[in-house]
């Protein structure tokens, strides 16, 4: 069959995934989620009869959140385990760890969420074995801008930044380019750490500045207590922010009056009537009790556009999995149709979400 | 009242006490004499509760006390002055007198007692405030001894209290063993100044080694010949 | 000791010598024919990595008793100097090397000397702390990466580089401890107040084992991100000099051999785990906790491995203090 | 001239004067006693001319030159060692080492001599390991060398901190109870030890202890001190028969 | 920047310094507590803040308590698991040297929360609104009654602490304890038990943390106790360790460091100018503030 073709994988029953994945440390909750989407998508998968025949096996390997241990993980998974196929890791930084171990060893790499363009384009060059299938920051970034400038007449704005992730220092950078070419001022930048608790030194550093509408790029854990203590210093303006805010612990966290007045950019919105969506949010709760954040999407979706491509690919080579990639076009996914741009970077649309007492309200819909 | 019958203790492979025998009648000074290493303090230390013995009974009024945690043995009576002093240094000469009535309830009696101490070492009542740690080395050793006769013991096990004492103060300390002696306090006195020890105690034993080698009267054994040349400097 | 005595010292000198060629033609070789994976070879590389941290960490730790948990700071100094060379100056790796060495052993020596006078917790609490001001004085320079890390680092470090460091950084401090300036180290260790009255400068020993050991650390910060790509603050953590004191006490404060024996245990356990990742470091804590309680004195409390048939051999005493191996 | 010369040598803790106005003055060859009751200050005079403590008023001249202000090490690098009251041991290390590390500051290969282990290291190491084990000779702890030195015997570890002492090659030694915790008959040795060594190295010993029979054995002349302040000054026989030694310290007449 | 407001925003910023400083120092008096008696870093303690909190958490969500009754539980819960982490980790190191039982409090640490991870996910819960915030407002300055809830409590139970410690007989025998255990022993003190109850004290503070910090947060996590642990050790240090009333202070003065350096100069630098004032002062007061410097006796 077609198994005998294949140089890495020794079992012609199964094809093995690698998932290089923030399992512990600072970042795990993002990489459970991806790492839960991934493992529904393959169950669904292997449950319909599998890719060309063979099972998928998804081998996750931890990389404690940091960076070494990244390229530890895919060097376990590659050289070992001899996987054909890599998915992760989640942050930017750590995905930059991996790329490389990726592009040596001749193994295509899918990141679900690094929305960094560094990782799939060095020096103006495309990274032959590394695709993404979230958008990047710069679209995310300018989304907002735009959305602040014109839907809410914003003159000046904050932004308060999570130092340790690139992913924040990304939108930053972007959002701080469009809304000053839109005309508008940067009045206060504040930073913040993962894992900080207490954030009223800064806000009210930012309240005295008095901006129109603040900027908070960072992930909901963080943000629900950022809203939560803004709030309560009686910061009013409306509060701005990206994909990492989709989870229903930010409601929890800031609480629901606290989130009036707030809008996020994200990748797709679990209340979409789309069935897709549907479907995937029923199963996802019956696997695992929850509803499923943006990060488990786009773990199940960075799993379904490598099934994809293999099936395109018919077979699971990598290089011939890596081909296949490249060539994608119009998928359909949960969080939206993407096809990959010359980069290996989705052409995706984005949803604007503003939530009103606890409850996401579809906004508008941005496309590129 | 406190009967040592055949007791072996280890310090992991040492042997360092090798199936000894001791007899304390009560009302009586006992003192234990030999040389560095030859295993006194050990025995105080066993008997204590600090060690616990591999062989042998050490029976206190009838009752097999060995191998019972110190804080039990404390409480039936037998108080002891550690080598070395052993005060609580970072507490006030206060607080460790204090200590040493841990196991009272009567705060009157406690009361009474601090006043005796205080009279008994007038230096420790001058300094009853300063941190027990600054003290010199005498004055530690006062407090040493005024700490174990807080818990009023029945049987007082001293372990060299007259080290590092000056003459004056060792002839004194001598005279306070006597006197509490005197007082119905039975003692068991571990020394290098053989001559006072012998000359205070009614019951003397010689330890070498780990082993019992002389026993006796205090007095006879001052005048034997062994002890003479081994512990009497001639 | 006899000319005897010293001829059989060198003698055993070559002999490690000889052993260390042995050991290194017969991993090289493997390496060659394939028969070591890269995971495992990245393993490898990792173990002789936290070797020379972990030994370099005894030499404040375990021989001059100074209760230092700073160290990943000093490597840190070292994996960024290093890189910012040869990324952005094209300085070539032994320079880069070096230049991360000096680096952190100036670092060490500049906040060591204030520093030093302090001791027991109040000293770890403070090294903690010049840890993480290192690590966030990073975090805070866009020029090296700030909180992204600093990236696109060629991968210089092979398994030649970091086997022939470690065997530097072991024969250097090794020989250290056993010279007089080594006894005085220890006799700081022991008990300062009698060391001063020997007529030891203390502060002086203290400050270069400060610096030494962090010198060493800075050669192990050079190593590790010229082959893991990236230099990334999140690496330098006090969780990472809690994994490096981990070793040292592990294997025994004052052992050479017990820290090479631990770093060596404990980088395989954390490799061998990775197939579990949610037990990982469950097992991990339970192993840790499981041998301090086995061996509270560390592997092999203050005496070296393997030294007992050497030390027969030439009748030599070996207690206390770390001897030749 | 004075080997060593305090002046007015004054020492307060918070309220206290623990030493206070003493002039001491101590000649090459002398072998002294320094007695009194306990919380005299006796100790702290051996801090303050080790450096452990600074005086607080004063001076203190060792060999022509103050050293007041000096860190204890650059102390015993002048030629002053001494024994602690406490014994202070390097515990965990062997008897031996004990006694070659108070050669340290008189050895002269450096660090990248040690390092490479070039020519000087050996000779030099060949020598100290001689030189130690033959004041463990003199001890007579040369059987117990390679002994960890908390494991020895109380007296064995007082005989090793003089050794230890001795090693530093010091002009001055300062004994601080040297006999305490030793039964008579060591006590005698012990004496019989501390003669031997001051004649054999040409010693000059400051000796602080309270077993009379030692201090009036050895000491050719004794300082007493009380309340921190020198009260009497003189040889054995002048302070045994002192009154105001008597009543502060002796409480009797010692023979 | 106008005068007015400047001053207004120094004002806010020593309130929320006060209020994050008396985080720390709650969770710093249990560390402080314990270290004081048994001269152990317990760098669980952070994670036992971590378990108080939970339980908090699952009292009021599960068993629906209020918030008092869930207080409590969660402090013997806490206090219990002190208990049982002394016995079987640290009491067979009693004669250990110090650093092992270091190791193995890193360990326990460790273990507390990667178990956590396996058994409650690392995923952060949200406590229920047991005790809801009220703002209160002085001319532009704004306090909530939690900030002075938290506020009031450390400072009580320093109070209630340094009386036990330096007035009652169990306080004198913890002192003695970490001291010379075998001289205590010989005071009749039951060393054991004291060790113990000293845990169980710790422990059950570091638990009222949790749950207070559950509160004012909104959110808890398997993760949470190791940065508050490090900073409550810093402040503990800061103040002088071992000694209650250092934690208390060294606690504020680091909440209002961080508050200053973030409002001033950069909230980036704000750990790092925390430890950089740690080390100043320690170069100026090697034992902390309040700590004395008790030269050991030659
Ligand atoms: N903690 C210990 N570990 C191992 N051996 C010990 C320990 N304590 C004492 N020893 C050994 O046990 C023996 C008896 O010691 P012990 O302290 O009882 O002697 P001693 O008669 O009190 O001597 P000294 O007059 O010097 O106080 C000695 O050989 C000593 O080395
Ligand atoms: N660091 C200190 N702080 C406060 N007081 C001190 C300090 N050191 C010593 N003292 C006090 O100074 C006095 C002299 O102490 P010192 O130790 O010099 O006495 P000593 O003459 O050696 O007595 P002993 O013969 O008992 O050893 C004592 O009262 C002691 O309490
Ligand atoms: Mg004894
Ligand atoms: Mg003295």
């Amino acid at each position: 069959g077609c198994g005998g073709s294949s140089t890495t994988s020794s079992d012609a029953k199964e094809i093995k995934v690698g998932g290089n994945l923030e399992l512990t440390g600072g970042v795990a909750t993002f990489g459970n989620s991806v790492a839960n989407g991934v493992k529904l998508a393959f169950k669904e998968v292997n449950a319909a009869g599998g890719v060309l025949g063979k099972q998928l096996v998804f081998i996750a390997a931890d990389n404690k959140s940091e960076p070494s241990e990244s390229t530890n993980a895919i060097t376990k998974l590659i050289t070992k385990d001899k996987v054909v196929a890599v998915i992760g890791a989640v942050a930017s930084t750590n995905t930059l760890a991996a790329v490389q171990v990726a592009q040596d060893n001749k193994i295509p790499l899918i990141t679900p969420t690094s929305t960094n363009p560094r990782v799939t384009v060095e020096n103006g060059k495309v990274r032959e074995w590394v695709f993404r299938s979230c958008f990047i920051d710069p679209f995310q970034g300018s989304v907002m801008a735009n959305f602040a400038s014109k839907s809410l007449n914003a003159k000046t704005a904050a932004i308060y930044t999570d130092n340790s992730s690139d992913y924040s220092k990304g939108l930053t950078e972007v959002f701080e380019q469009t809304f000053t070419k839109n005309g508008g001022k940067i009045v206060a930048k504040e930073a913040f750490l993962q894992k900080d608790q207490d954030f009223k030194a800064a806000l009210t550093k930012i309240k005295a500045a008095n901006p129109d509408v603040i900027f908070i790029p960072a992930y909901y854990e963080e943000v629900g207590k950022i809203v939560k203590q803004a709030r309560e210093l009686g910061i009013t303006v409306p509060l701005l922010g990206a994909d990492g805010w989709d989870s229903p612990k930010l409601v929890e966290i800031a609480g629901a009056a606290a989130l009036n007045n707030v809008y996020f950019s994200n990748h797709y919105s679990p209340e979409d009537k789309d069935p897709r969506v549907v479907k995937f949010v029923e199963a996802y709760k019956k696997e695992y009790g929850q509803v499923p954040d943006a990060l488990a999407a786009l773990g199940y979706d960075a799993a379904m556009l490598l099934v994809d491509a293999i099936k395109r690919a018919g077979s699971a080579e990598p290089a011939k999995i890596k081909d296949a990639l490249a060539q994608t076009k119009n998928l359909q996914l949960v969080s939206g149709v993407i096809s990959l741009d010359a980069n290996h970077n989705p052409v995706k649309s984005a949803a604007i979400i503003e939530l009103k007492d606890g409850k996401q309200i579809f906004k508008e819909k941005i496309n590129p | 009242m406190l009967k040592l019958d055949n007791i072996s203790v280890y310090y992991g492979a040492i042997h360092a006490l090798k199936g000894i025998s001791v007899e304390v009648k009560e009302g009586e000074i006992v003192t234990l004499i030999g040389a560095n290493g030859a295993g006194k303090s050990t025995t105080l230390r066993t008997i204590s509760g600090l060690l616990k013995p591999r062989a042998g009974q050490i029976l206190f009024e009838g009752k097999n006390i060995a191998g019972l945690p110190a804080q039990d043995i404390v409480k039936m009576g037998i108080s002891q002055v550690p080598e070395g002093r052993r005060i609580f240094a970072n507490m006030t000469v206060l607080e460790n007198l204090e200590l040493g009535a841990y196991t009272r309830k009567d705060s009157a009696g406690i009361a009474a007692d601090l006043e005796k101490v205080f009279a008994r070492f007038p230096r420790l009542a001058e300094r009853r405030s300063q941190i027990a740690g600054t003290l010199s080395g005498g004055e530690q050793q006062m407090l040493a001894i005024g700490r174990a006769l807080m818990s009023r013991p029945r049987l007082l096990l001293l372990d060299e209290p007259s080290m590092g004492l000056a003459p004056l103060l060792v002839k004194e300390i001598f005279a306070i063993i006597k006197e509490i002696n005197a007082s119905g306090t039975t003692i068991l006195l571990v020394e290098q100044n053989a001559h006072m020890a012998l000359s205070i105690a009614h019951q003397a034993y010689v330890l070498e080694t780990g082993r019992i080698t002389l026993a006796g009267k205090a007095a006879d054994l001052a005048q034997s010949e062994a002890v003479r040349k081994a512990y009497l400097g001639g | 000791m006899t000319i005897l005595g010293m001829n059989a010292k060198r003698k055993t000198d070559l002999v490690s010598l000889a052993a260390c060629l042995g050991l290194y033609a017969a991993v090289q070789a493997m390496i060659e024919f394939d028969i070591i994976g890269s995971f495992w070879l990245l393993n490898i590389i990792l173990i002789c990595i936290n070797i020379i941290l972990a030994v370099s960490l005894n030499l404040i730790n375990g021989f001059t008793g100074q209760f230092s948990i700073g160290h990943a700071g000093f490597m840190a100094v070292g994996a960024y100097l290093s890189a910012v060379l040869t990324v952005k100056f094209q300085v070539p790796f032994i320079l880069a090397i070096l230049a991360g060495a000096v680096a952190a052993g100036v670092l060490g020596f500049v906040i060591g000397l204030p520093t030093l006078r302090l001791s027991g917790d109040y000293l770890a609490i403070a090294t903690l702390g010049l840890g993480e001001i290192i690590r966030i004085t990073i975090l805070n320079i866009p020029y090296v990466g700030g909180a992204s890390g600093f990236m696109g680092i060629p991968r210089y470090t092979s398994f030649t580089w970091v086997f022939w460091a470690m065997v530097f950084t072991v024969f250097v401090i090794k020989n250290l401890i056993n010279s007089s300036h080594g006894r005085a180290c220890i006799s700081i260790r022991e008990n300062e107040i009698a060391a001063e009255a020997m007529g030891v400068d203390t502060t002086r020993y203290k400050v270069l084992a400060f610096t030494i050991g962090a010198a060493f650390a800075g050669i192990a910060g050079a190593l590790f991100s010229h082959y893991f790509y990236i230099a990334h603050p999140a690496s330098f953590t006090f969780m990472k000099s809690f994994d490096i004191l981990t070793m040292v006490v592990l294997g025994g404060l004052g052992s050479l051999t017990g820290s090479i024996t631990a770093a060596i245990l404990l980088t395989f356990v954390s490799a061998a785990l990775a197939g579990y990742p949610e037990w990982r470091m469950v097992i991990y804590s339970l192993l840790l906790i499981a041998l301090m309680l086995y061996r509270p004195q560390g592997l092999f409390g203050n005496k070296e491995l393997s030294l007992k048939v050497f030390g027969k051999l030439r009748g030599g005493g070996v207690r206390g203090t770390a001897q030749d191996n | 001239m004075a080997l060593l010369k305090t002046t007015k040598l004054t020492k307060v803790f918070g309220g206290l004067r623990a030493v206070s106005n003493v002039n001491l003055e101590i000649h090459p060859g002398e072998l002294v006693g320094l007695i009194g009751p306990n919380g005299a200050g006796k100790t702290t005079v051996f801090n303050l001319l080790t450096g452990v403590y600074e005086p607080t008023e004063g001076e203190i001249e060792f060999d022509g030159k103050s050293v007041v202000g000096l860190r204890p090490f650059q102390i015993t690098q002048r030629g002053i060692a001494r024994t602690f009251q406490n014994i202070r041991l390097f515990a965990d290390l062997t008897v031996l080492d004990n006694v070659k590390i108070a050669y340290h500051f008189h050895v002269r290969y450096g660090l990248v001599e040690s390092i490479l282990r070039l020519g000087r290291y050996w000779q030099e190491e060949a020598e100290i390991e001689a030189k130690a084990l033959r004041f463990l000779e003199i001890f007579q702890l040369a059987d117990k060398k390679d002994e960890i030195a908390k494991n020895l015997s109380y007296g064995e570890q007082r005989r090793l901190e003089i050794a230890r002492a001795l090693a530093a090659q010091p002009k001055l030694l300062l004994l601080d109870e040297p006999a305490a915790g030793m039964n008579p008959q060591e006590t005698q040795q012990l004496m019989e030890m501390i003669r031997w060594i001051r004649r054999q190295f040409n010693l000059t010993i400051l000796l602080i202890e309270h077993d009379m029979s030692l201090v009036m054995g050895v000491c050719e002349r004794i300082y007493v001190l009380d309340y921190g302040s020198v009260i009497a000054h003189g040889t054995p026989q002048e302070i045994k028969t002192n009154p105001r030694v008597i009543e502060a310290y002796l409480g009797e007449e010692v023979h | 920047m106008e005068f007015s407001s400047f001053s207004q925003q120094l004002g806010q910023q020593l309130i929320n310094g006060i209020s994050l400083g008396s985080i720390y120092a709650l969770i710093a008096l249990g560390y402080t507590m314990v270290y004081g008696i048994i001269r152990l870093i317990n760098f669980a303690h952070g994670d036992i803040y971590m378990l108080g909190a939970y339980a908090g958490f699952f009292a009021t969500t599960v068993f629906k308590w209020p918030f008092i009754p869930s207080l409590v539980f969660a402090m013997a819960v806490a206090a219990a698991a002190g208990i049982i982490i002394e016995r079987a980790a640290y009491r067979p190191l009693r004669h250990a040297p110090k650093i092992a039982v270091l190791i193995t409090a890193i360990g326990i640490s460790l273990l507390l929360e990667y178990g956590g991870i396996l058994l409650v996910t690392p995923q952060p819960r949200t406590f229920p609104a047991v005790f809801p915030a009220e703002l209160y407002h002085f001319g532009g300055l704004v306090v909530n009654n939690q900030q002075i809830v938290i506020l009031t409590v450390s400072l009580i139970l320093m109070v209630v602490l340094t009386y036990v410690v330096n007035r009652t007989k169990v306080g004198k025998a913890m002192r003695a304890v970490s001291y010379d255990t075998d001289a205590a022993r010989l005071m009749g003190i039951d060393v054991d038990r004291i060790i113990s109850v000293t845990f169980a004290i710790g422990s059950s503070l570091a638990a009222a943390a949790g749950v207070l910090v559950g509160v004012y947060y909104n959110s808890i996590d398997p993760l949470m106790g190791i940065m508050p642990g490090l900073k409550a050790f810093v402040a503990a240090v800061l103040g002088g360790i071992g000694i209650i009333p250092g934690a208390m202070l060294g606690g504020i003065i680091m909440g209002i460091i961080e508050a200053l350096v973030s409002g001033f100069i950069s909230s980036t630098f704000r750990d790092a100018a925390a430890f950089a004032i740690l080390i100043i002062i320690l170069l100026f007061k090697p034992s902390g503030l309040l700590g004395k410097n008790v030269r050991e006796k030659v």
